[in-house]
């Protein structure tokens, strides 16, 4: 049977599957299925520093072979995580990724530094692209923010460093690169696209607020072209999330030139997804005759 | 607590006027745990259009039989699909979810549902009836054909009241006017309501008034059914943000949320 | 029965329903359902000044609620454009947008004139935004290449501009907002995305040219988005487009903003979307009491 | 030429083996004006997942009954979701799609056919014998069970060679070894194949060798079957371009393409 076995920075993953951000809680309910322990690692969903009480309803919305999401990051704050979130996930004994966020640089510092401080978290990941924050998204817009942003926090910690990057904006192969030489050790692509509904009846966005991020099959496409062509411009490893429904999905990924894969919004229609897309990778290498996944990141780009 | 993903065999599917439908199905795991207030989300297609599975109350459930029954409104496009379904199909099936009524310390409630809303209490009902409670219902609907789960609740309850607005059967008028003919006397512990704003609006009166204990069975659009996406969020009566209709309800406890 | 009526840059559409350039030719095949006569507009598929082949194949693929395409803008050139296209489009009786595009301003700006001349078109629009080519977006993308290519064309020829944008850019509205500052009197709103299939069996992309243009149901959510977004910025008209595949899809597209709707690829699907649309429309104005489609454009907005 | 964009109603529907599907549909117009060569595209089912239709050869089609058949190997979701259609259900279908064979100025035609490729050529036999052309039908298979038309193409053929990989059936071997038996002999004025790579570039030899006029049926994905989308690329021999395989074929002079 081939390896699965990835590394990011050092750190060893037993596979390269785990949840992308905000899309699995470590729940009773989700032990059900399968033990996150299987996973190649785990993340939570975003904190900030304080706690955020997320945006009004309706939060979600079902769209063409997608979802809308404007969730608007609830979160208990860091005090919550350490004493609350955190041990949770100890317990699984796989490498913990903390998802974080902020209003400025000295936001994401501070929880950046207070995360690292637990010694308990492999690596850290800055979420500077989500869609339904007023400024969410502008932290990888802006090719200068992005730097500081990272190389501070890089600056700050001494654990690895992932950039969340956001596919909106012109080329986001360019925003890794600018992620690569701020220092991150790794980059996850990507996070949603803003989108709406617009409510025939009421005549208005069907979406509390307004607009939401849009993941899911749908944007599979766009995805894999994101991690395809930023592959090319960096040498740090991706994590490539979006629209992964099945083992073939991810296998796109790889080929593309993904190191990990982080599922979303699959986990709500099949909370078996993970598992099985670990298990599909595994059988499509041993049926294609390779030793280990690493040899199958970035395959597409041979012809290319 | 438990969850299960698994196939559910459909035994068998009853249109039930133009627009209902009954649908047995067969899954050892959800008869055998299906609780008062649970449901569970169905997915009854292949391919990714529509992608989400939909959530829906079990009814009826058999630990016995293995079998358990819903009663689906067909609205859109992922009922639409449900309704063509074969019989011996499967459906993929995610649950039981929400949280299930356990305390049964009381001594008698009242039920005010209409249309679909109905689905939600004919559990509660038959469970409450089996622990000696008594159950007073109040089903309504537009029009006749559209009384949901009539057979089933007048069995499991003590009394039911039926109201429609076209008073094709029953009450001719709005079953509010019946509820409040018993709030005083025989009184209800508790009163459930499920399927009509109006009618929340009016339980979550009376609970303020006083009057009873009020409990609404709340729908939102859900993705998970079990508290990772947070998309089902219902406003706190605190201000201080949003419980997840699926983890800690459905049912709540009306002075406890914001309904518009 | 409410009036259809809009008007763009003067000019009067009978109806706010039209094709996206590229995805409907006006042959017999496609007079079997309905006479391109009875829409508001027509246009041509994009065209260059010089003969163009088109991509190798594979040229397009399925994805989820969606395809892309990587066709690569196939033409005959400016001449066969006037003389076999044209008369076609002519004989329809409505006005007809000629879509162009180049590889340089010089281009542009001859293809421009020599369609202009003609005095038989209505409107210019500029493809500044193919994904399949290898400059394709970058006219959508940099601001003052977009204002430069739109001032020059408009300073050149005496007929109405539309700019055709890119989705991929940090924020379109902003480029419409360029789009209108250079003089343009419309925005078509949008173009596809980038986007890629791997082919898990070959190891390598699926489509001749690697990349190809999301459209589709899948983007509908966003180009509704676009629309709305751009519509608070702007006072030019804009043409939505992207995934309408109903009547109520191009309603959204109008309460968000759009002053008519461009309709692609489900053409492919359904050859009667476009008559189905212009009579959906129709009946949701009588149905909510609307005279004139005017009335609801951008009507989204009011509580937004 | 015109095309009617129509409903089609499921007069039957036959499984063949594992992996083929008989359909049997209703449309007059359909059945009226299907050619040789001819194609339809097919969508069965509701929602935006698979997004196209699917194309498929007219292999049977009735005037007067107003019936017209495909022959369907089962491979993805598109073909999945038919084989689950049921009898008096509706498809939609566009066509017919693709330039016809019209002209039969000739004596005896070739059809060197594999696995569902089959589906292509029966409609062209049958209208050749119908003007008294001689048909020679080279029909192939990895195995007895996959062999598509078999009693269709018995019917219409002068003559009928079978060939499977493992001679379960007929000769064991390579049809094209048959073909070449016939080549000089009575000779073929045209030999048409279609569903294997391998016959393709046969053909495509034999033609360059001026030993038979070759013809192909190709395929390639396609969106909209006539003409919009330049989807359907497929190389000009020239170098210089491409033709629409669903606008100027499926059928293309071998010595006019480029296959690889
Ligand atoms: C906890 C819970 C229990 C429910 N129990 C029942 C029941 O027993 N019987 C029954 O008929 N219906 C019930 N509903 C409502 C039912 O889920 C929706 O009517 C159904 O999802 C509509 O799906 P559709 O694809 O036909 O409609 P569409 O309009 O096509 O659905 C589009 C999206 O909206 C969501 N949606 C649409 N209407 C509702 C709604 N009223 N509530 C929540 N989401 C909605 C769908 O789930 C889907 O994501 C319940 C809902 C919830 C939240
Ligand atoms: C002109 C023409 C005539 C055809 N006639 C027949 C016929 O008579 N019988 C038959 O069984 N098949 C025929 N095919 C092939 C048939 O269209 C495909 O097998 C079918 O579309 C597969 O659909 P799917 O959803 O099951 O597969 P998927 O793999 O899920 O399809 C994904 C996409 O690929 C396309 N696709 C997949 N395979 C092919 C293929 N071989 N050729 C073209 N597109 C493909 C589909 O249309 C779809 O867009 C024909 C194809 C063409 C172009
Ligand atoms: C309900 C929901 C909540 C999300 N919350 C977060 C979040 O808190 N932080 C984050 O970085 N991404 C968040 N995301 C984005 C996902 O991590 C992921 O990038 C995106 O959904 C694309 O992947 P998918 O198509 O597999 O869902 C969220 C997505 C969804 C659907
Ligand atoms: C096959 C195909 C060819 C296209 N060719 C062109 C083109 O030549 N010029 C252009 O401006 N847009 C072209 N487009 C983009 C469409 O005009 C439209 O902007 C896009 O497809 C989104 O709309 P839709 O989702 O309705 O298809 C093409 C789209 C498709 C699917
Ligand atoms: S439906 Fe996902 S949290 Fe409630
Ligand atoms: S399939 Fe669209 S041009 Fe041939």
């Amino acid at each position: 049977m081939a390896s699965l076995e990835v590394e990011i920075a050092g750190i060893r993953l037993k596979n390269p599957v785990m949840p992308a951000s905000g899309a699995y809680e470590y729940s009773e309910e989700r032990k059900s299925f399968f033990s996150p322990g299987e996973l190649g690692a785990i993340i939570n969903k975003t904190i900030f520093l304080e706690k955020r009480i997320g945006n009004p309803p309706p939060r979600i919305v079902e769209t063409p072979c997608g979802m809308l999401n404007a969730i608007g990051i609830p979160t208990g704050g860091i005090e919550d995580f350490i004493e609350t979130q955190l041990p949770k996930m100890e317990s699984f004994g796989v490498p913990i990724i903390a998802s974080v966020a902020g209003n400025s640089i000295e936001d994401f510092l501070e929880v950046s530094e207070r995360v690292a401080e637990t010694g308990k978290v492999s690596f850290i990941e800055l979420n500077l692209s989500c869609p339904n924050l007023s400024e969410g998204i502008e932290w990888a817009r802006d090719r200068k923010q992005l730097f500081s942003v990272i190389e501070r926090v890089k600056a700050s910690v001494d654990i690895p460093i992932i950039a969340k990057l956001s596919p909106m904006v012109s080329d986001v192969a360019e925003m890794a690169a600018v992620s690569e030489d701020a220092g991150a050790d790794a980059v996850a692509l990507i996070n949603t696209y803003k989108g709406m509904v617009i409510d025939i009846e009421e005549k208005k966005p069907l979406l509390g607020n307004l607009t939401g991020g849009l993941s899911g099959p749908a944007i599979h496409p766009l995805a894999v072209y994101a991690v395809f062509s930023s592959y090319r411009k960096i040498k740090i490893p991706i994590i490539g999330i979006g629209g992964i429904a099945s083992w073939s999905n991810a296998v796109e990924m790889i080929l593309a030139g993904a190191t990990a894969v982080g599922i979303g919004m699959y986990n709500f229609v099949n909370p078996m997804v993970m598992k099985e897309v670990i298990e599909g990778i595994s059988n499509y290498l041993d049926d294609n005759g390779f030793n280990s996944v690493k040899e199958i990141v970035g395959l597409a780009h041979r012809l290319g | 607590m438990k969850v299960f993903y698994e196939k559910a065999k459909v035994i068998s599917l009853k249109r039930i006027g133009d627009s209902y439908l009954e649908i047995v199905l067969e899954n050892r795991n959800i008869a055998r745990w299906g609780r008062p207030a649970n449901f569970v989300l169905i997915k009854g297609w292949e391919n990714y259009d529509p992608l989400l599975a939909r959530p829906f109350d079990i009814v009826q459930a058999d630990g016995e039989t293995g079998r358990f029954m819903l009663v689906i409104k067909v609205t859109g496009r992922g009922t639409r699909l449900l309704a063509k379904l074969e019989d011996k199909s499967e459906v993929s099936v995610i649950g039981p979810l929400g949280k299930a009524i356990e305390d049964f310390s009381i001594s008698r409630i009242g039920l005010l549902v209409r249309g679909v809303g109905a689905a939600a209490v004919v559990l509660l009902a038959e469970k409450a009836r089996e622990r000696g409670i008594e159950v007073y219902t109040f089903l309504s609907a537009s029009t006749g054909s559209r009384l949901v789960c009539r057979e089933l609740l007048e069995k499991y309850s003590t009394e039911i009241e039926i109201a429609t607005d076209d008073g094709t059967i029953g009450y001719h008028g709005d079953a509010r006017e019946r509820v409040s003919a018993y709030l005083d006397e025989p009184g209800f512990d508790r009163l459930y309501t499920c399927g009509s704003r109006r009618f929340a609006r009016f339980v979550k009166d009376m609970d303020k008034q006083g009057r009873i204990e009020g409990y609404l069975f709340l729908e939102t659009y859900m993705a998970c059914g079990m508290g990772d996406c947070h998309g089902c969020a219902v406003g706190k009566a605190t201000g201080e943000g949003y419980y997840l209709v699926c983890k800690d309800g459905p049912v709540f406890r009306s002075s406890d949320v914001v309904i518009d």
